[in-house]
């Protein structure tokens, strides 16, 4: 904290006196869920308590998705919140190229967030000619597959261990009336889950092949066919999981009713609230158990440019803040997300955050699809995806063929 | 003639702009808003349906790509088909339901304010409120199936927001509840106007109930007929609310429309290009339809 | 004096559509003139052009010598009345009778002394707190005179002021009508359709036809000396029995070529007679019957097709050598369908129009 | 009795059970059920514990009424940090409706009366605009509103939603008023002219107090259309004036753990109260209003 006062101090352009003014700061983010909304309130309690400022919470219900376009149409509207949750990736670009986000580079250079961040593409993902515009905060990894002891005790058989022994496992669970796998009927969901068997079935190689090169004819080949089909498998363990929200599905469980889950590690969060215990009440098994890899998006914070020297006192001190220790560990412990610093200790880290940590230490990490493609990728990806998991009569071909043609557009 | 008029004693010259100038002043909202939103808007947004535009806009063209990818976009394909099916059924029986309440409610009835207000009141709702509620009691688990096959039919299915084929149907129900209300009170407003001595006429003549109202008091209703299908035509092209509410657009895409492929465009996918193409087509699509009506329109007034 | 209202070279156009063309009329100071005419005709449109409610397309108007072309309605110094009666219904009937001079801001003693005094002529005093919905037909009509009045102006504009009231309270109002003319010796300018109305107020009657004035005269000028065969048609009741046929304008006979021929001696022709095609108009109450048929210049006899009993006299449908003819008998005298009955008329009283023209020979 | 059938005399019998009145009857309650089924759910749902809802069905009564999901939907679901339910956008709702109202049924009233009786050149052709404009969709107009908005200053305040809701209320509130006006007699604007009354004087004096049911239906309509707006409420303002659709929507969103139906059903039902009680309120006048204004072509 010390170190912010004396750069802000020091950059001359706020005088100590307005620097002590304290400012109430929006913060505008999309996390209402019961994991989400706990952590969150660690970042308003800290910055309220931490600082003279006060944190006023601007949360829009409904997912990225409903959230994202309010919080861009206030601030190409002029009328900017303090700051605001985005996606690690592209989804802010070109409000940075616009010029409409406040430059973090001297607070971050004088806090050395090159030194502490970890792993260094997420900063990377920050920086735009070599300044940076946005504050990491967590890490969330999409390839998990959570599974709920309590259903497979309920059919009398033992929790998998990985996607095999899962396929397995699912028509004993469905004649004892359990769903196999639970999912949320939201378009993000089917293509991250997706996406997740993409890199667990279709090998690493082939993933960055399609995700980094935007090569369609590996897309359409038959690494990508193996996907395809077990995806048209796991369509079929899904077909009577009728719920929307991924929480929802979660919670199906949660409850014992569905046996497994592919969703990211926000998931924990869920368990978390409801009681449950890591490894005792649920388990997870990163790269669907089988390729034990994890991506690494996540949530980064913006500020966008205000012109009042009071407010922007106020987004640096926040910045400051949300990557500080004990932001982190508070925040990430809550949210079960991992933290962006490579130099803290989670020692309360659950089972499943653990293994999370093990991997990312071993450096088996890719970018996430946010990163790779564009919102107008992602989207058409969605349309694609959330077809072809709802359609029973979408054949795997039909997909990939389609699959294909979008990845050749890709940008 | 005119140019070398006398100067008249006692009279003002008239001045074409200042004649009236207290109503052209308080025309300005209707000028500004009509150019300045609705035409300058709309311009706006074709323009940019020939550019690049990404998240924000920019004037880098790229002439009919956006089009090109949007007729080849199954999603977009899937919309529009959607729409025609449910704008045809939902105009078609909103008027029909619209008028068939009207018609119950115009018999003499007793206990008229209340049926009123009940077949009203729906329309005080918003479709969000809307949409909830209907996809709850819709809701295979808990809802209509789940009673009805606990009164003993185990085989009743119905599930329409979770059946692809069916999901226009629970839109359907929604969206007529919702909006029938209105046009009943329309209907009723113009039955109420049609002169009793028709009825008299009618019944001196011997003609069944069902008949005069189709062969008579119908075609005396043709303006009440036009200001219910331009309200009710005005709200399917914008149908976007009660989907999202109600089903999100799924299962898969089989309840996407339109102005939420456009709103999705625009905004979460960030391709303001792609999304102000499809508004664009939209644009054209009720110009379509409503040019000829209006050319109609016009030229019966002519004559 | 000055006339009270000159109207030079009016034009009135929509568009495309020509509704009044080169109108001139003058009106003298205290005159009653009546516009009169079929529904289109423009009687209306020239009276609301007079009012300023409708802008002119070219031409002057001048009211009590001020040139008021360009002038607010309400700066004209004009009353008018309307058909519908144009009461405001939210206000009372002395809101509608005080909102003109309240715009104008006349004093308010002036106000209520001018209220008294139209409610007195009019005798509306009990009616001056209710609204316009509590009153009759012709209570309305009163009031909304009422309004005309209190503005205290040269010229009262009636627009078709009767037309809404049952027949026996227009005659009523048509009665009071002309008694005020008489008490205020205001300039009077009356739109009607209804001849009866027109005869019986007007100093002079102006007939008018697709934006045309076509005869502007007294009314006895009209009914007897009709310019045209429009105006003849249109004027009386019953009205004239037109006859096509041949004049001799030296032997000064008529033929209808079809077995029907007399003398029209006595005739006043406008010019020189001529010969040629022409219709002859005769009135039906010009026809005489029976004995007092002996004494007509011109005699025939007429086959009884229809009567129309009305009580004081008898309208005879009858056909004279197979022409149509039109006539009326006293009411005492028994006719009965088949009857053949002697009529004759005078032909001075008759009506001549040229064929193609249809001016008056 | 039967003497009665077999010569018709006096009073024609009336018999409340002839097959045309349980016809008649039957279609009107068969329909009434479809019409008040959702209500009835909604209702008997946010009386209902969550207990009671996971074993019972949609439709039985409670068995036991609670009104904690109504308090909870007032003062105490949470979006995101912020635990106080509706009733932190009830207040912002209030705010934002009634200068919405005023200012749309203001203008939508003076347009509607300029078109009807003051006709100019061009008059028509603007009014032809804005008519298509009701057939827009508004996500069309979303952006540039977003660029007019900043333009002029107002992106984010409350003004700004003001004048949006006036905007957008405009083709059919000046299409009602204007058809309204129309029907007015002519010679009453004839005569109030002679008496010296002008375009404001009409308007204000002779033309609005003559109005009252044309401005109960655009109201009516209005205060609808305002209260139950979630996308605009959204796009153009900040959280502090979100309005009440916002927080339902939140609050229906925002799932935490379970989905409570019955706070969502208590927050459906408060949020729509509002207009609910307008209509059931003046439901008669809005009847009256339509057959006066609509109806017209």
């Amino acid at each position: 904290m010390k170190k912010t006062i004396a750069l802000l101090a020091s950059t001359s352009l706020i005088s100590v006196g307005t620097a002590a003014m304290a400012a109430d700061l929006e913060v505008t983010h999309w996390w209402t869920s019961g994991g989400e909304a706990a952590a969150v309130s660690e970042f308003a309690r800290m910055f309220n308590e931490n600082t003279e400022h006060t944190w006023v919470d601007g949360a829009i219900a409904g997912g990225g998705g409903t959230a994202r376009p309010i919080m861009v149409g206030r601030i190409t509207g002029g009328d900017p919140m303090g700051a605001t949750q985005f996606n690690h990736g592209r989804q802010a670009e070109e409000l940075v190229e616009a010029g409409l986000m406040l430059d973090l580079t001297e607070l971050a250079e004088a806090e050395g967030w090159s030194d502490f961040v970890n792993p260094s593409s997420l900063l990377d993902s920050c920086t735009l000619d070599g300044r940076i515009y946005c504050v990491p905060i967590n890490i969330h990894s999409w390839q998990w597959l959570w599974l709920s002891h309590k259903a497979y005790e309920d059919a009398g058989i033992p929790v998998p261990t990985n996607w095999d022994e899962f396929v397995a496992a699912a028509p004993a669970l469905e004649e004892a009336g359990k769903i196999p796998l639970a999912m949320g009927q939201q378009p993000w969901q089917s293509n991250g889950a997706f996406n997740v068997m993409a890199i667990a079935l279709a090998g690493t190689d082939a993933w960055k092949a399609v995700h980094l090169d935007h090569d369609a004819e590996v897309a359409a080949g038959p690494d990508y066919a193996r996907v395809f089909e077990a995806a048209a498998q796991a369509r079929a363990f899904s077909a009577r999981s009728n719920v929307q929200d991924w929480n929802q599905a979660t919670n199906m469980l949660i409850s014992g009713q569905a046996g497994g889950q592919i969703m990211g590690d926000w998931a924990q969060g869920e368990f978390q609230v409801a009681g449950q215990v890591a490894g005792e009440d649920y388990s997870c098994l990163p790269g669907l158990g089988v390729n034990e890899i994890i991506s690494t998006g996540g949530d980064a914070f913006y500020f966008p440019k205000v012109n009042n020297p009071e407010i922007e006192a106020a987004q640096l001190e926040l910045a400051s803040l949300m990557i500080s220790k004990e932001a982190q560990v508070a925040f990430n412990l809550k949210k079960g997300s991992l933290p962006v610093r490579g130099d803290i200790d989670l020692t309360a880290a659950n089972d499943c955050m653990a293994k999370g940590l093990e991997i990312l230490a071993t450096g088996a990490i890719l970018p996430d699809t946010n990163q790779t493609f564009s919102p107008d990728t992602q989207g058409q990806l969605e349309d694609l995806m959330v077809e072809f998991w709802n359609d029973p009569s979408y054949s795997a071909e039909d997909a990939q063929r389609q699959y294909a043609d979008i990845i050749s557009r890709a940008d | 003639m005119s140019s070398a008029r006398r100067v008249r004693d006692g009279a003002r010259p008239p001045i074409r702009l200042l004649r009236n100038l207290s109503s052209k002043i308080a025309a300005i909202p209707m000028v500004l808003v009509g150019l300045g939103v609705f035409v300058g808007g709309t311009l706006w947004t074709v323009l940019h349906s020939f550019t690049d535009s990404r998240l924000l806009p920019r004037l880098n063209w790229v002439g009919l790509d956006q089009y090109e990818r949007l007729w080849s976009t199954r999603r977009w394909l899937v919309s529009i088909e959607n729409l025609a099916v449910y704008g045809i059924v939902s105009l078609v029986l909103t008027m029909c339901l619209g008028f068939f309440l009207a018609a119950l409610l115009d018999r003499k009835i007793r206990y008229e304010d209340t049926f009123r207000t009940i077949f009203l009141y729906p329309f005080a709702l918003s479709f969000i409120v809307t949409g909830l509620v209907w996809q709850w009691i819709l809701n295979p688990e808990f809802g209509i199936q789940a009673i009805i096959r606990g009164l003993g039919f185990q085989n009743f299915n119905f599930d329409p927001l979770y059946n692809p084929d069916l999901v226009i149907i629970g839109l359907l129900i929604a969206g007529l509840w919702q909006g029938t209300g209105l046009i009943m009170v329309i209907m009723l407003a113009g039955l109420r106007g049609i002169d009793e001595d028709i009825w008299k006429a009618t019944r001196v003549d011997g003609i069944p109930i069902w008949k005069t109202y189709i062969i008579v008091i119908i075609p005396m209703m043709k303006p009440v007929f036009v200001t219910a299908l331009v309200l009710v035509t005005s709200g399917i092209v914008k149908l976007y609310d009660l989907v999202v509410a109600m089903t999100a657009g799924g299962p898969g895409i089989a309840s996407e429309v339109p102005a939420k492929y456009v709103y999705d465009t625009l905004f979460t996918r960030q391709n303001l290009g792609q999304g102000f193409a499809a508004s664009t087509m939209m644009l054209v699509t009720v110009a379509i339809i409503l040019i000829p009506w209006a050319y109609m329109q016009f030229r019966e007034k002519r004559q | 004096m000055t006339n009270s209202i000159e109207i030079k070279d009016l034009k009135l156009s929509f568009g495309a559509v020509t509704v009044l063309e080169d109108l001139n009329l003058e009106v003298g100071q205290g005159e009653f003139l009546v516009l009169l005419g079929s529904s289109g005709c423009g009687k209306s449109t020239l009276l609301n052009c007079i009012a300023g409610l409708l802008d002119v397309t070219d031409g002057e108007i001048h009211i009590q010598g001020q040139n008021v072309t360009w002038e607010e309605p309400s700066r004209r110094g004009i009353g008018m009345v309307f058909q519908s009666y144009a009461l405001y219904p939210q206000m009372t009937v002395e809101g509608n009778l005080t909102f003109g001079l309240k715009n104008a801001r006349v004093p308010k003693d002036e106000i209520a002394k001018r209220i008294a005094r139209a409610a007195e002529v009019l005798q509306i005093e009990p009616l001056l707190k209710r609204k316009p919905g509590a009153l009759s037909g012709g209570q309305r009509q009163r009031v909304a005179i009422g309004r005309a009045l209190v503005r205290d102006v040269d010229v009262f504009l009636f627009d078709e002021p009767l037309s809404n009231l049952d027949a026996k309270l227009r005659a009523d109002l048509r009665v009071e009508i002309k008694r005020l003319h008489q008490t205020l010796k205001n300039t009077m300018i009356y739109v009607t359709h209804d001849q009866v109305e027109a005869m019986t107020l007007a100093d002079r009657i102006a007939i008018m036809r697709g934006g045309q004035i076509m005869q502007l005269a007294h009314p006895s000028e009209i009914y007897n000396r009709p310019v045209n065969k429009y105006v003849a048609g249109f004027i009386g009741s019953p009205a004239m029995n037109f006859m096509e046929g041949q004049l001799d304008g030296g032997a000064q006979r008529f033929d209808t070529g079809r077995g029907l021929e007399f003398s029209v001696q006595g005739y006043e022709f406008v010019g020189p007679p001529t010969t040629g095609p022409v219709w002859l108009g005769l009135r039906p109450e010009h026809v005489q019957s029976g004995k007092w048929a002996e004494d007509q210049p011109v005699q025939m006899e007429a086959l009884v097709d229809m009567v129309e009993p009305m009580g004081s006299d008898t309208q005879v449908w009858a056909k004279v050598n197979g022409q149509e003819l039109r006539f009326r008998m006293d009411g005492q005298e028994a006719v009965d369908i088949g009857d053949r009955i002697p009529i004759g008329f005078d032909p001075a009283r008759l009506s001549l129009f040229d064929k193609s023209t249809e001016n008056r020979l | 009795m039967t003497a009665a059938v077999t010569t018709p005399r006096g009073a024609r019998p009336k018999n409340p059970f002839a097959p045309r009145n349980i016809m008649l009857y039957g279609a009107l309650i068969i329909f009434s059920i479809y019409y008040l089924l959702p209500l009835y759910v909604m209702l008997v749902t946010s009386l209902k514990d969550m207990a009671e809802i996971r074993v019972g069905n949609i439709f039985s009564p409670p068995v036991e009424i609670t009104f904690q999901p109504w308090v909870k939907a007032w003062s105490e679901a949470c979006t995101g940090i912020n635990c106080d339910g509706l009733s932190r956008g009830f207040g912002n709702s209030v705010r934002i409706l009634i200068p919405s109202l005023i200012l749309s049924v203001s203008v939508a009233a003076l347009t509607g009366y300029v078109l009807a009786c003051w006709r100019f050149r061009g008059s028509e052709v603007f009014f032809g605009i804005l008519l298509l404009g009701a057939f827009i969709p508004y996500q069309v107009l979303l952006y540039p509103l977003v660029i007019i908005l900043r333009e002029m200053g107002l992106f984010g305040s409350l003004w700004g939603l003001v004048l949006v809701h006036t905007v957008f209320a405009m083709p059919i509130n000046v299409l009602l008023f204007r058809n309204y006006f129309v029907a007015l007699p002519e010679e009453l604007f004839k005569a109030a002219r002679v008496d010296g009354a002008g375009f404001w004087g009409i308007f204000f004096r002779i033309v609005i107090p003559m109005s009252l049911p044309i401005f109960v239906v655009s109201g009516i309509i209005q205060v609808t259309g305002i209260w139950n707006d979630f996308l605009f409420g959204v796009v153009y303002t900040r959280p502090e004036n979100y309005p009440m659709t916002v927080q339902l929507n939140n609050i229906v969103n925002s799932v935490q753990g379970v989905k409570e139906y019955n706070v969502n059903m208590a927050a459906t039902m408060l949020t729509g109260l509002v207009p609910l009680a307008v209509y059931f309120f003046s439901g008669r006048l809005f009847v009256r209003g339509i057959a006066a204004g609509a109806v017209k072509g």
